[in-house]
């Protein structure tokens, strides 16, 4: 299998006006910049993006909000971005927040082709409302659970560590976050990688997203890696 | 009264050794600065580490490597990293002993609001709505009262839910209170104050009963 | 009439460039062996493998390293490991283009029975029922009567379901068929078959329009 | 944390009879072989054990049928084994069959906290009696699933290749198989590795399974790993 494309360009022609996207990460990290960099280079708009974060003003998807790609966002936390909060207020941006693991688990859902799972969170809160609820016994407890369905997206953008032609994915550190479900979770997903390694390189193993997820592949470049929160102790 | 440095040190003692737990943005956070030494405790954070170590040295920092608050971090020996939909397995499987976090009100049935105002822009809810809806044990971190003086524990909450029946305890500047089936149970007073300040402070139903002790802290 | 080998070589023409491909237990096995070597397939083995080698040379035998028949295999550049909750997801979001499997009957609506034979010490469905029930494309290989002449293709299974409404392609030691709304549709014929022959050998519906072709197998 | 334990007998000491027990492997690969020769050794009866496969006449689960130890099978595939199927025949052992893919989900449910999943297999079959059946829309075309509960297990018995005192677990190659799902779904997880490191020296991007599911870990001895059917070719 050789599912190597030159460059992000060319990973995300096909992708379309109104079409809806998953980009992995959490923050800024482990975010796909080069796909990123190319959705703005190409324009396409009307975009519904579902990702844990809507990036900060000048970096990650607050690139595409600044160009009003997006039309809407399904996230868990949409915090330090004042372009975001501007144009939901004026009512040009549409965003559906949920819950962190709920947003987890429906991409975790589509990936293993389960149409919907059931989860405690949210239950008696507004994310509950219109949704159907259902009672189990948890450790001897009846307990309200919240059905939620498994994500249906057109696209799913991921940003690994290392890969190979196979679509083979390795991940570091906390930039795996998202980026292993929603792999799993696109009609078609794209990887783009820090190093593309030979086909073999890779320790089966250690493979965290086999490469049956991935549809296309392709090194990156210019990585800025940027760091939202600069925590240090003296020494 | 206590400060944040004194909340925090009051809750590090309700953790106890072998203790899976996950500490929520802002007090919480510095709960892990007054875990004794000698008590084996691991630190989860939920986009996916579990094991976190303190801040990196100036230089060390890695972009790859953060918690929940996005700060920069550290991993220990023992350290595990994995995806985010584990993350919240192991949250909604129940095998993190302690949720600790803060609250912009708590209920007397024990639930919480703490993450939207209307009226002002909504950050959203991340992974509270999770962490509180499963968690075996949450301990609150919080003001009794607001700028405006007035209580955060109440008989129900005004804001917006994060979840419902499930803190509980609660440890704020004036005391340390268990929510029972009654409501608040004060357990113990911040060292200077009395029993009548927390009734005053307090708008939920309060259970006082006999001596309540000072809290120590150190 | 086609031998096991040549089903085998005849399915194996089904197999397109790209394709990630289950192989079950006995016939579909063998298909492996006649993949042309310039089409990239990956084969999964549902216990936990993508790009499933052949088998090992001996003394080379390695106890950790068996697919789904148990048998000892070996591995390709560019395979991987994981668990079985991730192998069975990525058969029932319909990861893999094309299972390949055994059948003891087969419906003209493309219900399947190839697991229980009520009487007989029953060993099990092992992952059968999850390929059959998620699978984009089945293609059964079987013999086309069984030892005591009758038919296996059939208006209605006999035997204990498998899946229902999932087979799309059958081939047998006579014949090469599609499963259609209409019933099984004749498609070719074994060298040396004459439609004749394989109309008394189908209980079930058969269409057969215009001239059916001997197929090629090399 | 240090959840190391002496050997297989202090590990399964509280095991008493008429529990649940998981028991990871498929077929005699990745079997917790040191466990269930103190299992035998304990003699602890009317066992409930949940295992794809039930070893053969004299290794794995099977042992644990010689002695009539085993209540109940919940499994996938059974075949392989004499002993097996007279206790079945005769009445003494009872077997409940499901599919493979059903099995790890079951447990996967568990360990992730989810109540019940759906799963297409199975319907139409006598695998959907008394099931809840419903019906989603997959791909455009509405579909059926079962409702299939998350398993509940007082103990689960794992098997890793290398392991750290905090529990954390690596598995090698198909031995992974049922491992991880089972580790997260015990009440109470037992791990035994071939080879225990100190805390540190696994790399924390490579570990299978947080030591937070486990709650005692050993390392084992003499493993056998039998080989079930040895296929070769020739040179």
């Amino acid at each position: 299998m050789n599912k190597t494309v030159a460059n992000a360009d060319e990973a995300i022609k096909d992708i379309q006006d109104n079409v809806t996207i998953m980009l992995g990460g959490f923050g800024l990290c482990g975010i796909p910049e080069n796909c990123i960099s190319a959705l703005v280079k190409k324009g396409v708009k009307g975009l519904t993006c579902i990702s844990n974060n809507a990036g900060v003003d000048d970096f990650g998807i607050g690139l595409m909000l600044k160009t009003r790609q997006v039309k809407k966002m399904i996230s868990s936390y949409v915090g330090e971005n004042a372009e975001f909060e501007r144009q939901l207020l004026s009512g040009e941006l549409e965003v559906e927040l949920i819950p962190q693991g709920t947003l987890a688990t429906r991409c975790l859902a589509a990936g293993y082709g389960m149409p919907a799972i059931f989860t405690p969170a949210g239950v008696g809160t507004e994310v509950a409302i219109g949704k159907e609820t259902r009672k189990f016994m948890v450790e001897g407890v009846e307990k309200e659970f919240l059905m939620e369905m498994a994500f249906d997206a057109d696209f799913a953008i991921v940003k690994a560590w290392k890969g190979d032609p196979h679509g083979n994915l390795i991940f570091r550190e906390t930039a795996r976050n998202f980026n292993p479900m929603m792999a799993m979770a696109g009609k078609i997903t794209i990887a783009e990688v820090e190093e593309l390694v030979p086909a073999g390189a890779l320790d089966p193993d250690q493979i965290h997203t086999p490469g049956i997820y991935i549809h296309r592949i392709f090194q990156g470049s210019n990585y800025e890696k940027r760091i939202e929160q600069r925590t240090v102790r003296k020494l | 009264m206590l400060d944040k440095v004194g909340i925090a040190k009051r809750i590090a003692k309700e953790i106890k050794d072998g203790y899976y737990v996950n500490l929520g943005i802002g007090i919480p956070t510095l709960v892990a600065n007054y875990i004794p030494e000698h008590m084996n405790v691991v630190l989860q954070s939920e986009n996916g580490l579990l094991g976190m170590g303190p801040f990196p040295f100036e230089g060390e920092e890695d972009a790859d490597l953060i918690n929940a608050g996005k700060q920069t971090i550290t991993t220990l020996p023992g350290s595990s990293f994995f995806d985010s939909a584990m993350s919240f397995g192991m949250i909604r499987s129940r095998k993190v002993d302690l949720t600790i976090l803060g609250a912009m009100e708590v209920a007397d049935n024990g639930d919480i609001a703490n993450w939207k105002i209307p009226g002002k822009m909504v950050k959203g809810m991340g992974g509270a709505m999770d962490l509180v809806a499963s968690a075996k044990n949450i301990i609150v971190a919080m003001q009794h009262v607001n700028k405006a003086g007035e209580s955060k524990l109440l008989p129900k909450c005004d804001l917006p839910l994060t979840g419902v029946r499930c803190v509980k305890k609660i440890v704020t500047e004036l005391a340390v209170l268990d929510v029972t089936p009654q409501g608040f149970r004060l357990l113990e007073r911040a060292p200077g104050i009395s029993v009548e300040q927390i009734k005053n402070a307090t708008l939920g139903r309060l259970i006082i009963e006999g001596e309540i002790p000072e809290m120590s802290i150190d």
